[in-house]
């Protein structure tokens, strides 16, 4: 397959001002190596606080790493600062929250036009792309919608402008973060399925971001499980799914709940307490604090290990 | 955009305070023009503070407006002029022109002061002589005053013309010729001998426009008077151009005097444009910089950002009237210098606002989304970020006006306002100084307050009509 | 940690501001040439006195003159007047900070001293006592109206509290001074027309105290009323902001009365802002009293301002703009202090 | 007879936009130490319900009517006063939607959860502190975490404050308004735990609201699925979930991404109605696949279903 981007043991850091004189480190990204193949979707799975939006906002280079490579369509794009354009042209991202991504004083239609202005699309040839990109998230009828501004939309119409703005330039690469956690339940399908339609016809690779491994499972190939800056599982998603290995993804997997009656009478399996701060990450294995294996283990950090065709876990004893 | 603004008009135009605010800057406005158009602009120096220009007006007078309210009736400021003699006589090969008006004495008053004014007055041959004389209702009539213009200069060539520039002024209240005039009228007229300073104690005006009621007191003698003042030469071709005889009243034009007898109501007009000047020009420089800087330090961050910050941060606390008054004590209070200084305090409570705004702006999703579009800095400045503040600023800027207004107004309230040009607050100024408020001169101190208030809070109710449409929580979308 | 620490930051701020406006001051006064001005002043004055005592001593005029000289040269060495301006600034400084100015031109303490630290220190306590009383009174009726307008929004009272905000907004204190006292003391005769106690003031404590509360109650009213409108508007929206927040929900779900909801989860958690809006109000109302006791004879210090003002009296407005700024820093700085022990959340910062 | 029985609920309030039926004639019944789910969109009226049952009323209301019986008493009879005094906290506690803002930022924590001791029971401070530390080991908390204030504390623990606070005064029935939707999972499954545990052990009666019906069955007995204001199924979990009634239950059980089984989810086109002018007949008419033409004129009522009710056409 071949391969669009790839993410070579990068680490982001930030510089936070406690104080006149204090500054602390946070690791948000600490050493993540990660491949997406033209036409996959590889989810990034964790909690807040592991990491994965700065990941994603690293691999569309929206924040520098500190270290590490990108690799994009084979060129190392890591410290290009001049000509981002054609990379921007075919990395594209789309936000969280459907109220603040929008810039509330354009219309539907110029926001949607934005980025064919910036790279330069004839003004001919603008309005019938727009009108595509409008069909294509279903926001119909086009006419209609074009002249509106974003505060007369609904969340879930919000987050289909976004969509439209993202792939209206037919990237080759889009980052989701978290496109649908803040929609309401019974319309994030919706989202989801537009979105995985989307990614067929324009043949993209997706990362995508998410705390739910429910939606993860339907909506993509592979699945990264992140803990305090690090991927800890990676695999295809059915294997990771049926057979994992790290704790902490068995955790995740636990503490689902699907939708059955007897719910209500068992406990669910948690590991309790809350992670560590990325300030201050403990040495070694980041997890070992509230590891439920219990035992000792090697001081240092462990090493992803592949355990079946794909599967890699980071785990000193893991299975 | 063209959309959001109409629909932002709209929002604003829905509050009643919008609309009086508007209202009552369109007042300011067109008072502020018709201002500068009929008054000259070095009206301050070469009027307002030239005392001899108010030397006809009666001093500390209300306005005349309060006569509908009071009981008796005061005394109405008079200025009777004329430029034809009513008789022209021979006598004795001099020629007698008499330039005469009449004085209706209607209330139980006596007039404040009697003044005299010649200008271009043309004589061919000897200077002539010019008497004032007043007859009384009584019948009794009086020569108050002679006198003789000025010889010809050495080469001078005829005509002879005199008092062009500036007219002859005679204050009859401080001649000692009139009252030793006065002291024969008595004499004659009561068969009493009254030294001439017996007559100041008496006033002359009393004498002159009064019956005799007890020894030493008169009272109003209602009736007509004729004043003439009688140009006696020996050509007939020499004439007076126009003499006017100022007769002081108690109460004067719309607004009143001050106690130089300066026209209040021509002093609170002018400080209108005055007041929308400093308004406006402390404003507009105080936003441009402090949203400038603000915008500045919130979008290229860093050392700048922080350099920026701490000094906006500083100033900010500078407790401002103190320095206020300081910086324009020792600078002078010129227009400029209050202006400046203004600025130079005003700007950083904005460039904090506005920066931490630009802040949250620019981590705001959509700045993010148009980054990884690959807009360029410029793109993101004037597409995203201004966008969002400039509604803000647009309100800061006329948030801001009034107390400008105000500051000034204090500072020329405390002597340090720009003498060269009245003000609202130095007409206060002035009136405090002299004791107005301890004398109950009203119409001094009511009247400029009143003004500032007014110029202040039209700029009050626009902000907070603009209210709304900045603070998108008040907004009312559906 | 936290409190100490947080205290000392703010207060190596406000220590930071007190410096930048002296060295401004310094700056200006030393550009401008009002430093030189000042500083001969105050060197003929000490020669002088100089003169005075020599000539007792010496008889010979020449002598005497000669010996004047030298001391003079000295004398202008030591106050640096021979040295560029921007030499001299560190011992102005010093200089303003112990208010060793000179004599001021033609203002005298009541005891006869016209040495500017005298007189400074002699009204001092008489506009801190204005300011006070005026910041209290404020509090307590910005909080207790602005809380009830708070209860009930759209009333007459809550309407009537938004245009009396902005019209407050736009009167000038001193112009509303002027005008209580055309009322109130010209037409009415209900009050002094200023000064601050009758002439000759009562000797007894209680009669002294009565007739000072008589002198103070005008510009006491009108600087409440003027400063009074947008405080008890802020107080107002910012108590409507916090009785919106879930945890006053959650107060009233538990079953606590109106009365505790208000004190409890409202004004106690709306007081660290309020006071935020009082420190920002700070510096009105310390020009509010510099005009108020203008209008009013108040014998403090912005009376003093304005008679230095009138009798172009450079170092004593040297010294009363430091005055001013020390003491809008110390009062900014105890109100810092509340708003630490009011608000837990900024100890730890 | 049913321990609480909610009938004709209904609660409007004005708005610039019209009159906001948020609660418009919601009916259930609950046994004690049962826990109820109440499922539906956001903006369907599920926090205005519960707001309600416990009458807190917003500003702007017009309207507030209905019946709740609590144990053998109308609630609606009592004045405020009694209502505040007898019933409040002491007999229906709720736990809020987003415990961060729940708490009041200037007290201790340990203070908050027992002021309502010193308030309705008359215990001294430092007796209502010792009980409040009790409970705090209850809900899994440290107890020495009495003396911290909210900012001090995560999210979890914020959580665990507000369950133990709504707890104090062993309520009989808890309103839960979305306890854990400002949650990471495992902190939502760590509090669900806690829940669980805290029903099964002192037998409280739990109304769950929630907007994923998943989420609520790992707490319920009975569902109740809100839509537009009203309750439109109510039954048992286990006939909910295996055989959803109601066209919207149908889809809203569909809706859900399972991580066990294969079924890919899906979703209900178009918009929840506007609760200032809603449909007139049936309110899901519009988005129905079934719809018939007697849903658009008339309202249905509702038809009686095994251990619940379901408000459909499809059932007369």
């Amino acid at each position: 397959m071949e391969s669009i981007i790839e993410l070579d043991n990068i680490r982001t850091h930030f510089q936070i001002y406690k104080s006149l004189f204090k500054t602390v480190t946070v690791k948000a990204v600490d050493g993540v190596s990660l491949r997406i193949n033209k036409g996959e979707t590889v989810s990034i799975v964790g909690e807040s606080g592991s990491g994965k939006t700065t990941l994603g906002r690293t691999a569309v280079k929206l924040v520098e790493p500190i270290s590490g490579k990108l690799i994009f369509e084979g060129k190392d794009i890591t410290h290009l600062r001049k000509n981002l354009k054609s990379f921007r042209r075919k990395a594209q991202i789309i936000f969280q929250d459907p109220f603040m991504s929008l810039n509330p004083y354009m219309t539907v239609s110029q926001i949607i036009e934005e980025p064919l202005i910036i790279h330069g699309v004839p003004r001919e040839d603008r309005p019938s792309i727009i009108e595509r990109a409008l069909q294509d998230v279903r926001l119909m009828p086009v006419e209609e919608f074009k002249m509106k501004y974003p505060h007369m939309l609904s969340g879930g119409q919000r987050q289909r402008v976004g969509i439209a703005r993202a792939i209206v330039l037919e990237p080759i690469f889009l980052v989701a973060d978290e496109p649908v956690s803040m929609i309401d339940a019974s319309s994030r399908a919706e989202i989801l399925l537009l979105f995985e339609a989307l990614q067929k016809k324009y043949k993209m690779a997706v990362m995508y971001i998410t705390h739910d491994l429910a939606t993860a499972k339907y909506f993509s190939d592979y699945i990264a499980v992140m803990y305090l800056g690090r991927i800890v599982e990676y695999g295809p998603t059915l294997e990771v799914l049926q057979n994992p290995i790290h704790p902490y993804t068995r955790m995740l997997i636990d503490v689902v709940p699907d939708l059955d009656p007897q719910n209500r009478f068992i406990q669910r399996n948690v590991i309790p307490g809350e992670p560590p701060s990325p300030i201050n990450p403990p040495v070694g294995c980041g997890f070992k604090s509230r590891c439920p294996l219990g035992g000792e283990c090697p001081n240092d950090a462990p090493q992803m290990r592949e355990i079946a065709e794909g599967h890699m876990v980071a785990c000193h004893r893991g299975w | 955009m063209s959309l959001f603004l109409r629909e932002a008009l709209r929002e604003f135009w829905r509050g009643s305070l919008s609309k009086l605010g508007v209202i009552f800057l369109s007042i300011v406005i067109i008072v502020s023009f018709y201002t500068t158009t009929t008054m000259p602009l070095d009206y301050g120096t070469r009027f307002w503070s030239n005392p001899v220009f108010w030397v006809n007006n009666p001093k500390a007078a209300p306005p005349e407006w309060v006569n509908t309210f009071v009981s008796p009736k005061l005394l109405e400021h008079k200025v009777l002029s004329t430029s034809l003699p009513a008789s022209v006589d021979a006598v004795e090969g001099s020629i007698l022109k008499r330039y005469s008006v009449s004085y209706k004495l209607g209330v139980e008053q006596f007039p404040q002061f009697f003044n005299l004014e010649v200008s271009n007055l043309t004589y061919h041959e000897a200077p002539p002589t010019l008497i004032l004389s007043i007859l009384k209702p009584d019948g009794y009539s009086i020569d108050l005053y002679t006198f003789i213009v000025e010889r010809p200069f050495e080469n001078e060539s005829i005509p002879f013309i005199r008092y062009t520039l500036e007219p002859k002024r005679v204050l009859l209240s401080g001649e000692v010729q009139v009252a030793r005039a006065l002291s024969n009228f008595i004499s004659a007229r009561y068969g009493e001998l009254l030294s001439p300073s017996q007559i100041i104690d008496i006033g002359y005006e009393q004498i002159i426009f009064g019956e005799r009621s007890a020894l030493k007191s008169f009272t109003p003698l209602k009736g007509t008077y004729t004043l003439t003042l009688t140009l006696a030469s020996r050509n007939p071709n020499d004439n007076i151009g126009s003499c006017r005889f100022i007769l002081g009243g108690q109460v004067y034009g719309l607004m009143g005097t001050d106690l130089l007898g300066r026209d209040l109501f021509s002093g609170l007009l002018f400080g209108f444009p005055v007041a929308l000047l400093i308004g406006f020009a402390t404003s507009v420089i105080t936003t441009a910089l402090g949203a400038g800087l603000g915008i500045m330090s919130g979008y290229i961050g860093g050392r700048i950002d922080d350099l920026i910050q701490r000094f906006s941060d500083i100033v900010n606390n500078f407790p401002q009237l103190p320095l206020l008054i300081f910086l324009t004590f020792i600078f002078g209070g010129k227009l400029w210098v209050i202006v400046l200084v203004l600025v130079a305090f005003g700007w950083p409570g904005l460039t904090i606002i506005v920066r931490s705004m630009v802040l949250s702006v620019k981590g705001a999703p959509f700045v993010e989304s148009a980054l990884a579009v690959g807009a360029s800095r410029l793109r993101i400045m004037g597409r995203h970020i201004f966008p969002q503040v400039a509604p803000f600023i647009l309100s800061q800027l006329i948030f801001y006006t009034p107390s400008a207004i105000l500051s000034e107004a204090a500072l020329s309230f405390l002597g340090l306002g720009d003498p060269t040009i009245p003000t609202w607050g130095q007409i206060l100024e002035y009136g405090f100084r002299n004791g107005a408020v301890y004398l109950g001169y009203w119409w001094w101190i009511l009247p400029p307050g009143l003004l500032i208030i007014y110029s202040a809070i039209t700029f009050v109710f626009i902000a907070m009509g603009l209210e709304p449409v900045v603070n998108p929580r008040l907004r009312r979308w559906r | 940690m936290g409190l100490g620490k947080t205290l000392a930051v703010r207060g190596l701020t406000l220590i930071a501001v007190l410096f930048c406006v002296l060295l401004l001051t310094v700056a200006v006064i030393g550009a401008t040439g009002v430093s030189d001005r000042i500083l001969n002043a105050m060197l003929n004055e000490r020669l002088r006195g100089i003169r005075q005592v020599l000539s007792t001593q010496i008889t010979d005029p020449d002598e005497l003159n000669r010996a004047i000289e030298a001391i003079e040269d000295d004398l202008i060495h030591s106050y640096g007047l021979d040295q560029p301006w921007y030499v001299r600034m560190p011992s102005m400084l010093a200089r303003i900070i112990i208010l060793d100015l000179g004599n001021a031109r033609t203002i005298q303490t009541f005891t006869g001293s016209r040495l500017v630290s005298d007189i400074i220190l002699e009204r001092l306590p008489n506009t801190i006592l204005i300011m006070i009383t005026v910041l209290i009174i404020n509090f307590l009726v910005g909080l207790i109206i602005g809380v009830k307008s708070a209860t009930r929004p759209g009333s007459l009272l809550d309407r009537f509290i938004s245009i009396y905000s902005s019209i407050s907004y736009a009167i000038p204190t001193w112009w509303l001074g002027l005008l209580m006292i055309l009322v109130f003391s010209f037409y009415f005769r209900l009050f002094p027309f200023g000064g601050m106690f009758s002439a000759p003031p009562p000797t007894e404590l209680i009669p002294r105290l009565l007739d000072l509360i008589w002198h103070a109650a005008m510009p006491i009213i009108t600087l409440v009323i003027a400063l009074s409108g947008s405080w008890i508007y802020i107080t107002r929206s910012v108590v409507i902001t916090t009785a919106q927040e879930d945890f006053v929900t959650v107060a009233r779900a538990k079953g606590l009365s109106e009365r505790l909801v208000m004190w409890r989860y409202i004004i106690r958690v709306a007081a660290p802002p309020i006071l935020t809006n009082l420190m920002l109000g700070l510096a009105a109302y310390l020009g509010g009293a510099i005009l108020t006791e203008t209008v009013f004879s108040w014998p403090g210090m912005g009376l003093l301002y304005y008679h230095a003002i009138v009798s172009i009296d450079e170092a004593l407005i040297l010294a009363l703009t430091y005055i001013f700024t020390l003491i809008y820093v110390i009062s900014r700085f105890l109100l810092e202090v509340f708003y630490v022990i009011l608000d837990p959340r900024v100890r730890y910062g | 007879m049913p321990y609480l029985e909610v009938s004709d609920l209904h609660l409007y309030y004005e708005t610039v936009r019209g009159i906001v039926r948020a609660v418009d004639g919601v009916e259930f019944m609950l046994e004690k130490g049962e826990a109820l789910g109440l499922v539906g969109e956001s903006g369907c009226g599920k926090s205005s319900t519960a707001n309600a049952l416990l009458r807190l009323l917003p500003k702007n209301y017009i309207e507030y009517r209905g019946h709740i019986i609590l144990g053998r008493h109308d609630l609606m009879n009592l004045s405020d006063d009694e209502f505040r005094e007898q019933i409040r906290w002491k007999r229906i506690s709720m736990i809020f939607q987003g415990a961060m803002n729940s708490l009041n930022p200037v007290l201790r924590v340990g203070f908050q959860v027992a002021e309502p001791l010193m308030i309705h029971r008359n215990l001294n401070k430092e007796e209502a502190l010792r009980k409040a530390s009790e409970l705090f080991k209850l809900v899994g908390l440290p107890s020495e975490l009495v003396d911290r204030y909210p900012h001090e504390l995560s999210g979890g623990m914020k959580q665990r404050v507000v369950i133990s606070m709504a707890l104090v005064l062993n309520p009989e029935l808890i309103i839960l308004d979305e306890p854990t939707s400002a949650l990471d999972v495992s902190i939502q499954a760590q509090i669900m735990n806690l829940l669980k545990t805290l029903k099964n052990e002192l037998g409280i009666t739990m109304v769950f609201i929630t907007h994923d019906i998943a989420l609520a069955s790992d707490l319920s007995d009975k569902v109740a699925v809100m839509y537009a204001g009203q309750i439109v199924e109510l039954g048992f979990i286990e006939d909910v979930l295996h055989k959803p009634l109601h066209p919207y239950s149908q889809k809203l059980v569909a809706s859900v991404p399972l991580l066990k089984g294969n079924k890919k989810p899906e979703f209900i086109p178009g918009a929840p109605p506007d609760l200032v002018a809603p449909p007139h007949g049936c309110r899901f008419a519009p988005r129905c696949p079934f719809i018939k033409e007697k849903c658009m004129v008339d309202p249905p009522s509702s038809h009686l279903v095994g251990g619940g009710y379901v408000k459909c056409w499809l059932y007369e």
